[in-house]
């Protein structure tokens, strides 16, 4: 159903090195077979958290145990041992891989108990994570022009989107919609592989409105391949309405409360053409048909 | 390496820990973690003649300590299990349990039957006491006369070891569990989750979908601990211990508490490798303390 | 500022969280820490006919997010509670309950009697659903027929506002609260401690002398919400929420279940100034969401 | 039936400040009407937090409030906000008071889930304290030799009791006892105010054997007016015994579960010779003849 399994085993041919100096240099990509990595339950390291805004933290998280295939919209699903209220694990998306340095990177807005005790995490801390979680976004068969169109947090999916996308030689536009400017992170490091747009719903930076009120998705967005979103369900969900409306494929990661994140409990189900499906295991991606998203 | 095998009235365990219905999907998910095998046996998802599509969401909702499902027993029906389930399981050498429910007696009995003829089905846990679905469920688990019609009329068509999973919603768990016994169950499994409910103070609104749903995790092994020891003090077959049990030190608990084995519930979604580190736990604990057998801890509350 | 005020069937409270029985001592040992007119009301420890000395030490054991109790109504009786307690209680203005209990229908008439007596204690909360004595306790809060003689009974003989507190370790709760409603109570509290065990691994002995106790805190608040709100549906009589109360928020999900006031218990012991802060809490959320009263909220989940 | 409520107003006429570098200078007492300070509950800063060996930290705690008078015996019940296993606040001995930096120090020893997590504590983390609780130990009212018994954590109580009878111009030999010397914490300090002796179980400091076995708790006995002890309850029950032997008045201070810490859940009883009382108010110093431990 979800093409991101014939990721299983696939040659990512058009790999190239990274310059970007925090992130990832996916030398374990190139030219060679994809292999997918068993979920397991690790203890990782963290080794750095940068504070990037008010409210945003990137962790970088160090694993003892060889990283294989990560695909971007997999998650990991974090233990937060530090805060009293918290008794379940968290899912995060994972950011980017440093497949030299054997680490994760996981981008937090601390909005509740768990993220906020998260986002404080120490250097030299270890946070018991469970991952690689989840089907991820699949690619386009041919080389391809592609929007991804990111809300708030809901830009954690894309970074090792754009990355493996470039990798592939796709064309890359990128749309990142905030509240304000200050809201927006991370816009150096996804220049590096897509052209940048953004709108604020203030107009502090970029275009004035939310993501469906900047120029993309006028008469252009016809002549995008494929069209990949993350953010708020309401964006999503106008995003997935003007893709249909246009006939552009879309592809949309779900959020949804999870207990296990594994797919053993059904709790994280959404309504799909299949009937219920678990989020955690069936997505976090789907594309829009498989949901009734398209109107 | 003391003995850790275990006979719970016919299902002969290789060590007496379990995992538990719902929380372990169909077992094959947890490939990646660990090899089922180590396992005393787990008990597939709750199973029902007929497929449902269990409730809408959200279907959870985290309380202190613990948390609350509305599940509502999804599941593709028996039929669908025995097709493209079952063959799944039978690389597995351990003891497979399917965890049966019914709207209706009749649903139980045809269910059962069905299961009857999996041979690699090690028995049956009977579900009389799942508080997410409108019809049947908890109904059969919360008065005695209820409990034993459907207790007998599986025990006539199920020739396996029967398990009975019962509610902890009563005012008195020992009279529903001497009424099990004498219709016929092999052992008894409790608890099941506590009736409860979660509300969204900012919105308004109920968290899950249905208002009400059940109550597991750390929050209510002091009440199942309870039960546990209530039960095994009264009736003669097996009990088996459930509810919260997070590491080896609450496993202890229960089998002094009575329980001749246990099931590990909500600890999997918290860490999937949980029901490992309690089996090598359980070990420790009696190593250290110089038992040669768990059987020798089983009831052994000093009071 | 809303108005917190509410009548909870004659008991005219200033806002409404009341602080509960056996967690606030007889009150005067909060003057240190605020000033108790603040309080919609207070409930002072169990007492009973005669003086008792309560069970033997440890009475307490931790549990996850709650804790147990085996206090066994500790208390000098109901002469010395007139005589040694009620006149340092004469100061404060604000409405201060006695949690009355007892072994017999007998020892609750004679003590409500002797309550009656006393002009500035505003009502009684009858404890039918203690965990913790060895006779009556919780046995006449678990069988309707025993619920209605003891309220019929205490009615009769006392005049003012007839609070009675329901126990939890029931298959139904309604139908209890329907017949203590039937039988002349003036409101209805709820829920009393869920009766639990806790275990010591490594001795393998019972954490308490009584080997089972009462579980409070926050890990029963999941359950006390769904009897609240299944109670509140039933009776016509103002409903009282009590269990793991820890903040406002908590208190808005049992106003918003039905409840008409809440009570503050275990709360008390993690932050003496708990019910302070819930005051400020829901006085704070009525104006954040534009209520005038807390009666806008009482009852006002949107399903 | 405690005597120390006569120190509600007692007039600490022989105060003279003290030289300990790490410790307080009572200047507040110095001929000063001493006030019994209300019980609250206050966020404390730790202002610094020293290890003292394996598993003891020693934390200094500042108040925003002006302390008043605090008892020696009193306690302080430590809520543990960081550790998800713990729900009721632990129970600990003020170990010393300098008023002049407005703050109390604990000493802790990590035994458990709740002990370990406070005695990680950073400087600069707050936390919720309620203080000063109990009744604590009584002064002699005539110039005393005095005997002070501690054994492993059991010292806490009485650094601020040995600081206190000095002031007070008593005369004080002071007996530790631990498993090992490693386990033998401010010796230094304690030195400060009376005659330091020890027993190990392993013999490596002082005398080998129990606080019991030590000389003093021969013939020397009967010399002492006083005995205060904190410690394992055998180690107390032995102390306890032999003082009535040689009939030396002795106050113990027990340890006990505790849900509330001031007098209202009734969880923390002892039996007495006026029944059940309450180890956080009627205690946790008793005299040993309100206990039934005199043999
Ligand atoms: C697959 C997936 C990937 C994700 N990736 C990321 C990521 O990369 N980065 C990131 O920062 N986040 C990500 N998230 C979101 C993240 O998991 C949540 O923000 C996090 O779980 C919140 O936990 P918390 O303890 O901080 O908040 P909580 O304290 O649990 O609650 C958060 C807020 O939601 C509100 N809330 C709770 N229940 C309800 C309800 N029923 N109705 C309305 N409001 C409610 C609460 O009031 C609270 O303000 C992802 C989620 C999923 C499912
Ligand atoms: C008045 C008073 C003053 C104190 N002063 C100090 C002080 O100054 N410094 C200090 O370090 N400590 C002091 N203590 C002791 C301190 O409060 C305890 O060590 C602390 O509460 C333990 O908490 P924890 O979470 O670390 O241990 P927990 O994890 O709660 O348990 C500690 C240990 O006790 C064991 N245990 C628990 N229950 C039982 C049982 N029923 N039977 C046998 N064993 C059991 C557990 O297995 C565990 O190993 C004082 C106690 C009191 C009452
Ligand atoms: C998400 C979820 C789904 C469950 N589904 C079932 C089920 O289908 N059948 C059943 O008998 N019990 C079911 N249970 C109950 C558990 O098997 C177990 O009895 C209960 O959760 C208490 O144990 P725990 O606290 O260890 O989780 C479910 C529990 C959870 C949390
Ligand atoms: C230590 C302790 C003592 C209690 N004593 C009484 C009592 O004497 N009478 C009574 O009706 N309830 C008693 N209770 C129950 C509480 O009043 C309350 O109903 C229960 O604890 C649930 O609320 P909570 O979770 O907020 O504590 C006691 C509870 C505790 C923890
Ligand atoms: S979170 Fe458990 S099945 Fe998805
Ligand atoms: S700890 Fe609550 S009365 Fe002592």
């Amino acid at each position: 159903m979800n093409k991101s399994s014939s990721f299983t085993k696939t040659k990512l041919s058009t790999y190239t090195g990274l310059p970007n100096p925090i992130l990832a240099i996916f030398a374990h990509y190139s030219n060679a077979i994809y292999l997918r990595m068993k979920k397991s339950v690790q203890n990782l390291k963290v080794v750095s958290n940068q504070r990037l805004n008010k409210d945003h933290a990137l962790l970088e998280l160090k694993s003892e145990v060889l990283l294989e295939g990560i695909l971007p919209g997999q998650f990991a699903n974090i233990l937060v041992d530090k805060s009293q209220k918290v008794f379940l694990r968290r899912p995060f998306s994972i950011f980017q891989v440093d497949y030299k340095c054997n680490s994760i990177f996981i981008l937090i807005k601390g909005i509740g108990e768990g993220t906020k005790a998260l986002s404080k995490s120490l250097v030299g801390d270890t946070l018991s994570v469970i991952f690689p979680l989840g089907r991820g976004y699949t690619f386009p068969a041919k080389r391809s022009k592609v929007l991804l169109v990111g809300g708030g947090v809901g830009i954690a999916p894309l970074m090792l989107l754009a990355t493996m996308l470039k990798q592939d030689n796709h064309q890359i536009e990128i749309l990142l919609g905030a509240r304000t400017g200050e809201d927006l992170v991370e816009l150096e490091n996804f220049a590096k592989y897509g052209t940048i747009h953004t709108t604020t719903e203030d107009g502090s930076h970029g275009t004035e409105g939310f993501v469906t009120n900047h120029a993309l998705f006028g008469e252009e967005l016809k002549s995008f391949d494929r069209i990949y979103t993350c953010g708020p369900e309401p964006m999503m969900k106008a995003v997935a309405r003007l893709a249909h409306l246009n006939s552009v494929d879309c592809e949309v990661s779900l959020e949804n409360t999870m207990a296990c994140g594994y797919g053993v409990c059904l709790c994280c189900v959404t309504e799909t053409t299949g009937g219920h499906r678990c989020v955690c295991t069936d997505g976090p991606v789907f594309d829009i048909k498989q949901l009734k998203w398209q109107n | 390496m003391a003995e850790l095998s275990i006979d719970i009235a016919g299902l002969k365990l290789k060590n007496p820990v379990m995992t538990a219905s719902g929380t372990f999907g169909f077992g094959v998910e947890f490939d990646d973690f660990f090899d089922l095998n180590s396992l005393g046996g787990f008990v597939v998802k709750g199973t029902t003649l007929h497929p449902r599509q269990g409730n809408s969401y959200p279907r959870m909702a985290e309380t202190p300590s613990g948390m609350l499902n509305a599940v509502g027993l999804q599941n593709g029906g028996v039929k669908y299990f025995a097709e493209n389930i079952y063959p799944r399981l039978l690389v597995y050498d351990t003891n497979i349990l399917v965890n049966v429910s019914g709207s209706t007696v009749e649903e139980y009995i045809a269910c059962a039957e069905q299961i009857n003829e999996l041979d690699h089905i090690a028995g049956i846990e009977l579900n009389i006491s799942c508080p997410n679905v409108k019809e049947g469920g908890m109904a059969f688990g919360t008065s005695c006369p209820a409990a034993e019609a459907v207790v007998k009329a599986v025990r006539k068509v199920y020739h396996k070891p029967l398990m009975v999973k019962l509610s902890p919603n009563v005012t008195n768990i020992t009279d529903i569990a001497l009424a099990v016994e004498a219709s016929g169950a092999d052992s008894v499994s409790l608890i099941n989750t506590i009736l409860a409910m979660a509300i969204h103070a900012e919105s308004r609104k109920p968290v899950l979908s249905t208002v009400t749903g059940g109550l597991s995790g750390p929050a209510i092994k002091p009440v199942a601990l309870r039960m546990v020891w209530q039960v095994s003090k009264s009736v003669k077959i097996p009990v088996v211990g459930i509810g919260g049990i997070m590491n080896s030190t609450d496993a202890i608990e229960f089998f002094l508490a009575g329980a001749s084995a246990i099931q590990v519930g909500t600890a999997n979604f918290i860490d999937p490798m949980a029901s490992q580190h309690i089996i090598a736990g359980i070990d420790n604990y009696l190593d250290r303390h110089k038992f040669k057998s768990i059987k020798e801890i089983i009831g052994g509350l000093q009071l």
